[in-house]
């Protein structure tokens, strides 16, 4: 039973490789798109304009609680009625890119603010514009801070990225249940489709410790 | 009781009625105190008294609520008062030094002339290394800031004031962070900067430093200037029991 | 033409014919839901708590003995989905002989899931710790238990609480996956509501709704705890 | 303009479709997809002379997919409730069918009436009409409502977490094929006879005219007996797929 | 050159030939230096030359690595003594006070007690009352530590220490976070406790306070103990050149 079982998943290999591929580009694309956004409303949330800030609050609330199925539903189902057709793996991409961004942008709210005044001060002292400031000086230091919960940040969209599902595309986790009706194993069929997760996400839970050791070295780790 | 303003207000830096609040705290009342070109100034007092706020207004750290303050002929809080132009005239030297950990002692030096004053990388670099030398680093010109001790750190951070050939150097407790030994190193680089003529404001307790090149000692307490003189004035014969009482605690050790 | 266009100018689209009656029909079943998600996430969070200040501990020690496996579980659990984690407690258990009800699987893998993510924030919490307060405590007297209880953790706690704060909503989130193993929770109101009557956009739309009160409640209880332990009124930024 | 005038222009008939497993859709061993309402949904679009295009959700995707127009048509294993009714037009029925109920072969829960007893624990499919049934058939029991597709259901009875499991009889007989044979015994009774049927808009009449047309079509000239007979009343497609 | 070790081995603390690495680094070099019960040891020397290290040795947050150290007659690393009680025994001062912020002073001042010492709650609060007015703070007992100056913390943090009864206290320079202002509180209640008979050892660089109580002045450079002797000797007639190198810097100013 087992064995018939093993060949059948070997001969699902193809489908499997092709989840692999979908969820790998679709985080790929995400994950670029929402760093890059999600730094950008990081800047403007800590920029000084109330309004742009509680604006881009609000959004962050919103879309932090709630369901990730919803808003993908939304943009790919309830958007055609406001004349937006965009096709299912377009849809899956701006999803994912708002929930990276909107994650993203708290962490890279939280590394400028962890940036002592006295640095700001410095670079107010001598002259930098405002934009000058935030290269030059915050923003290489922020990312001290960043850099750790960032990369972690990415293995959890990754794993979110498997709701992309709901409007068709067939990922890794859909291959899974798409197998698990010829392979009536759930537990085997499962544990290949986490071991795929695992292989993407494995080096980059180990950069991010990596990371976090080079910048705790830095700064000095305390010992109990 | 205040500092006289020069009559005709050609000061350097010139308070006139400033006043600041921090919330319900008059943290600055009604300074009135003028600088001349080439003037230096200590400024001292209780903790709390308000010596950071004042100079830290000087270069636009702090806002003011009323009162004037002009700086190198502009008023600031004047719409037509460009603040980072103005800023790039005046140096600044905080306590804690604040140099950019991720740059060396010669990036944090050129930093600001290559990026505001736009002077080619070349140039600054020369210039910026004519500058460490002159603070006595010549030979620390690529270490980070964590691998200098807190004096030499403190002298990156005067060349790098220095780099952008201020008007006006300001200095809030710059050794007071530092260990013993180390506190003549860098208080002999700001009598050398002193002595070639540089506007200056010091907030110090360095009493040896204030008898040494200032022109003028300020006495300030609870946000007000309450005395003002040359050291010898000040030190031989402080006129206020506040300021008597003061001079005991910190010149008793 | 496109179907957009033609549906959009007719009675068919979701929107149009939003039926807040229907959600009112269901509200019954909404908030039975709720309450479900509600205990369910607080006692898997109470779990995950549990393990995650078991597996800090561990993997605070110098000895390899208890940080190399706290490691390996907490890099294991963070690598994989949730899903093959559930399937695996679910299908894998009866396997080595236990039979467990399914809210017990469910609060279980949340519990072991979210413990290995608390035990990340932990750690970094306790590290953040300035070591002076270690040494503080070391110099007067204080055993290790002694030091951690009176010193550390107090103080850590407070670090902690904005990332528990997000991993508390993950967890909540993470609860609808548990609709898979028949748990009938808040997002399954919602699937009856799309499944029964074909009313998708009210079923999901009340959902989030539902979600985004929980969200904004525990966001609340934070704050509330934050100024509880002494700490300053919470940055708007969480 | 009609839709089908839109499909014919579009060259392409967009057919919404769940795959949760044999004999109504699924992926078979070449990574194909099949089974008999496909295979139906392929006979239309070749009638229709427009290629096929295939839209793969999961049930909470599957309504809204046609709500918004982003298919023509919706091609699974559905039962026309006259409440779903009110937001979909559904075809008229293709074949009838019924839950029945099914437990583990080597188990204590030998026949229906076994099942009655009070906190049996009885799989069923969240949101199916299974699930209704159940409840009315099994007052006394532990009703579980899985979601992810009748072979969960299986899965659940065969690892002992559930007694027995009601589900659609098509849906169990295809899907059980995939154990060895005799693993579940399967009751011979249903707990009710209900149609299937396809669905698609009310702003669609024209091509729910021609739908009904085309079931007509196959009925008389056999087509449709013979689909049914291939996947579901016998697992003749077995060693095909 | 060492400190001559008292030859029965009667002192409160006795280092014998001690030596310490961080690594390739030889921070604490063949110490021997024994401290008498109520004798008062200051320790100077130049940054980095091993002072810290010396006295946090000596309640074991540091450990060594050859050589003996003997304190209140227990030798540490010797696995018969009780590290956690011998602790118990020594106060330990430091620089950045470390008071437990989500305390307040009576707080600090009773934890330990409470919970080591194992003493009721009413009698250390008591104890701790009477501590904090000892030290001036009578009316700070409520305080937490973010809302009392730099000098009332390390007074605190002296309270605390002294709440535990300890036999010995070690001073990691107490006064140099401090304001000019705030110094002489501090080394006011310092000199109080070592008018009652404390055994202390004291990292500082205020030679008022070494003048004032010290039986002893040690002067440490790169690890090791290079001259040792009274105030009076040491001051005025410094053995080493080291020694008066460093003491014209740390006097001139
Ligand atoms: N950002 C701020 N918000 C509120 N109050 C402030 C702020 N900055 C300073 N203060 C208060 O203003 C007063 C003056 O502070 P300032 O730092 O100018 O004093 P100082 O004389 O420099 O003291 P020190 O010698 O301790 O540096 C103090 O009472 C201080 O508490
Ligand atoms: N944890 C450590 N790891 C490695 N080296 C250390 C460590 N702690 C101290 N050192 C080194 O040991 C030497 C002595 O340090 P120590 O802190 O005892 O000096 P110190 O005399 O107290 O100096 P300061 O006056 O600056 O406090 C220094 O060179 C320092 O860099
Ligand atoms: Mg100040
Ligand atoms: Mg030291």
């Amino acid at each position: 039973m087992i064995w018939q079982q093993l060949q059948s998943l070997v001969g699902s290999y193809p489908l499997a490789l092709r989840g692999l591929g979908v969820t790998v580009v679709l985080s790929l694309i995400s994950l670029v798109l929402g760093t890059l956004l999600g730094f950008g409303l990081g800047i403007l949330r800590t920029g000084g304009n109330r309004l742009i800030s509680a604006a881009i609050g609000a959004w962050v609330d919103l879309i932090r609680g709630t369901p990730f199925l919803v808003q993908i539903f939304l943009i790919f189902f309830i958007l055609p009625e406001f004349g937006i057709e965009l096709d299912a793996f377009t849809a899956g991409i701006i999803a994912l890119t708002n929930l990276a961004a909107c994650f993203i942008c708290e962490i890279v709210v939280a590394g400028i603010r962890s940036v002592p005044t006295g640095q700001v001060e410095a670079a107010l002292a001598s002259g930098l514009s405002r934009w000058q400031r935030m290269r030059q000086v915050v923003l290489p230091q922020a990312m001290r801070i960043v850099l750790p919960p960032l990369v972690g940040q990415y293995v959890l969209l990754i794993k979110d990225s498997s709701v992309v599902s709901a409007i068709g595309l067939t990922d890794l986790t859909r291959v899974g249940w798409l197998v698990v009706q010829r392979v009536p194993n759930g537990l085997l069929v499962f544990f290949l489709v986490g071991l795929g997760y695992f292989i993407v996400c494995y080096p980059l839970i180990m950069l991010a410790r990596r990371l976090e050791r080079r910048m705790g070295a830095a700064h000095g780790e305390v010992q109990l | 009781m205040t500092a006289s303003p020069s009559k005709n207000g050609t000061g350097m830096i010139e308070f006139r009625g400033v006043n600041k609040w921090f919330g319900a705290l008059n943290v600055l009342r009604d300074i009135t105190l003028s600088v001349e070109p080439r003037e230096v100034v200590v400024v001292c007092g209780p903790s709390g008294s308000g010596k950071s706020t004042l100079i830290r207004c000087i270069n636009g750290l702090e806002t003011i609520r009323d009162g004037d303050l002009v700086v190198d002929g502009q008023r600031l809080g004047d719409p037509a008062t460009n603040m980072t132009r103005l800023r790039t005239e005046i140096g600044f030297v905080f306590q804690s030094f604040n140099l950019y950990p991720h740059r060396t002692a010669l990036e944090n030096v050129t930093l600001a002339p290559i990026h505001v004053r736009k002077i080619p990388r070349n140039e600054a670099e020369q210039a910026g290394r004519e500058l460490l030398a002159k603070v006595g680093l010549a030979d620390k010109v690529h270490a980070y800031p964590a691998q200098l001790s807190g004096g030499q750190q403190q002298r990156v951070a005067i060349a790098r004031c220095l780099g952008m050939r201020p008007k006006i150097m300001l200095f809030d407790e710059p050794t007071s962070a530092l260990d013993p030994e180390m506190i003549s190193e860098v208080l002999d680089v700001m009598v050398a900067v002193a002595e070639e003529g540089m506007t200056m404001m010091v907030v110090t307790h360095e009493m040896g430093f204030a008898r040494k090149v200032a022109q003028r000692v300020v006495f300030m307490d609870a946000g007000a200037i309450v005395e003002s003189g040359t050291p010898e004035e000040f030190f031989s014969q402080p006129k206020t029991d506040r300021s008597r009482a003061f001079l005991s605690k910190i010149l008793r050790h | 033409m496109s179907t957009a266009s033609l549906v959009s100018g007719t009675s068919f689209s979701m929107l149009e014919n939003f039926s807040f009656r229907t959600i009112v029909e269901y509200l019954p079943l909404f908030g039975q839901g709720l309450v479900t998600t509600v205990w369910l996430s607080a006692l898997s969070f109470a779990g995950a708590l549990a393990v995650g200040i078991v597996l800090a501990a561990m993997s605070l020690q110098r000895g390899w003995l208890f940080r190399v496996p706290a490691k390996a579980y907490i890099d294991a659990v963070r690598a994989t989905p949730l899903l093959a984690q559930l399937y695996f407690l679910y299908f894998g258990l009866p396997h080595l002989g236990f039979v467990l009800p399914e809210l017990v699987v469910g609060i279980l893998a949340l519990s072991l899931n979210s413990g290995a993510y608390v035990a990340e924030i932990i750690r970094a919490g306790i590290l953040s710790i300035p070591r002076g307060q270690v040494e503080a405590g070391v110099a007067s007297g204080m055993t290790y238990v002694q030091r951690m209880r009176l010193v550390i953790l107090p103080q850590a706690f407070k670090v902690t609480i904005p990332p528990l704060l997000g991993q508390a909503i993950v967890l909540v989130k993470d609860s609808a996956l548990l609709s898979l193993i028949s748990v009938s929770e808040l997002t399954r109101a919602g699937q009856l509501l799309a499944s029964d009557r074909f009313m998708p956009a009210e079923g999901f739309i009340t959902i989030a709704a539902f979600y985004l009160l929980l969200y904004y409640g525990l966001k609340g209880l934070a704050a509330l705890s934050g100024r509880w332990l002494g700490l300053q009124p919470a940055r708007s930024s969480t | 303009a009609g839709t089908l005038d839109d499909i014919t222009k579009r060259g392409e008939l967009r057919v919404a479709v769940q795959t949760q497993g044999p004999p109504f859709s699924l992926v078979g061993a070449a990574g194909e997809r099949t089974g008999s309402s496909v295979e139906l949904a392929e006979l239309m679009a070749k009638e229709m002379g427009v290629k096929i295009t295939f839209l793969d959700f999961d049930w909470d995707g599957l309504i809204p997919a046609l709500l918004s127009g982003k298919a023509d048509l919706l091609v699974a294993d559905m039962t026309p409730t006259l409440a779903r009714g009110m937001k979909v037009a559904f075809t008229k029925p293709y074949m009838y069918t019924g839950s029945t109920v099914f437990t583990k072969a080597d188990g204590k829960f030998k026949t229906t009436e076994d099942c009655k007893a009070k906190g049996t624990k009885i799989a069923v499919l969240l949101g199916a009409t299974g699930e209704k049934e159940a409840k009315t058939a099994f007052p006394d029991a532990d009703i579980k409502s899985y979601k992810g597709g009748g072979p969960l259901l299986l899965d659940a009875v065969n690892n002992g977490q559930a007694d027995c499991g009601v589900n659609d009889v098509s849906a169990v007989k295809g899907q059980s094929t995939a154990y060895p044979a005799g693993s579940f015994t399967i009751m011979p009774d249903l707990l009710s006879k209900e149609p299937l049927a396809f669905a698609t808009r009310y702003d669609e009449p024209d091509l729910l005219v021609w739908m009904n047309l085309f079931l007509d079509q196959v009925s008389v000239d056999g087509r449709l007996q013979k689909n049914l007979d291939y996947w579901v009343n016998s697992d003749a497609w077995k060693k095909d797929h």
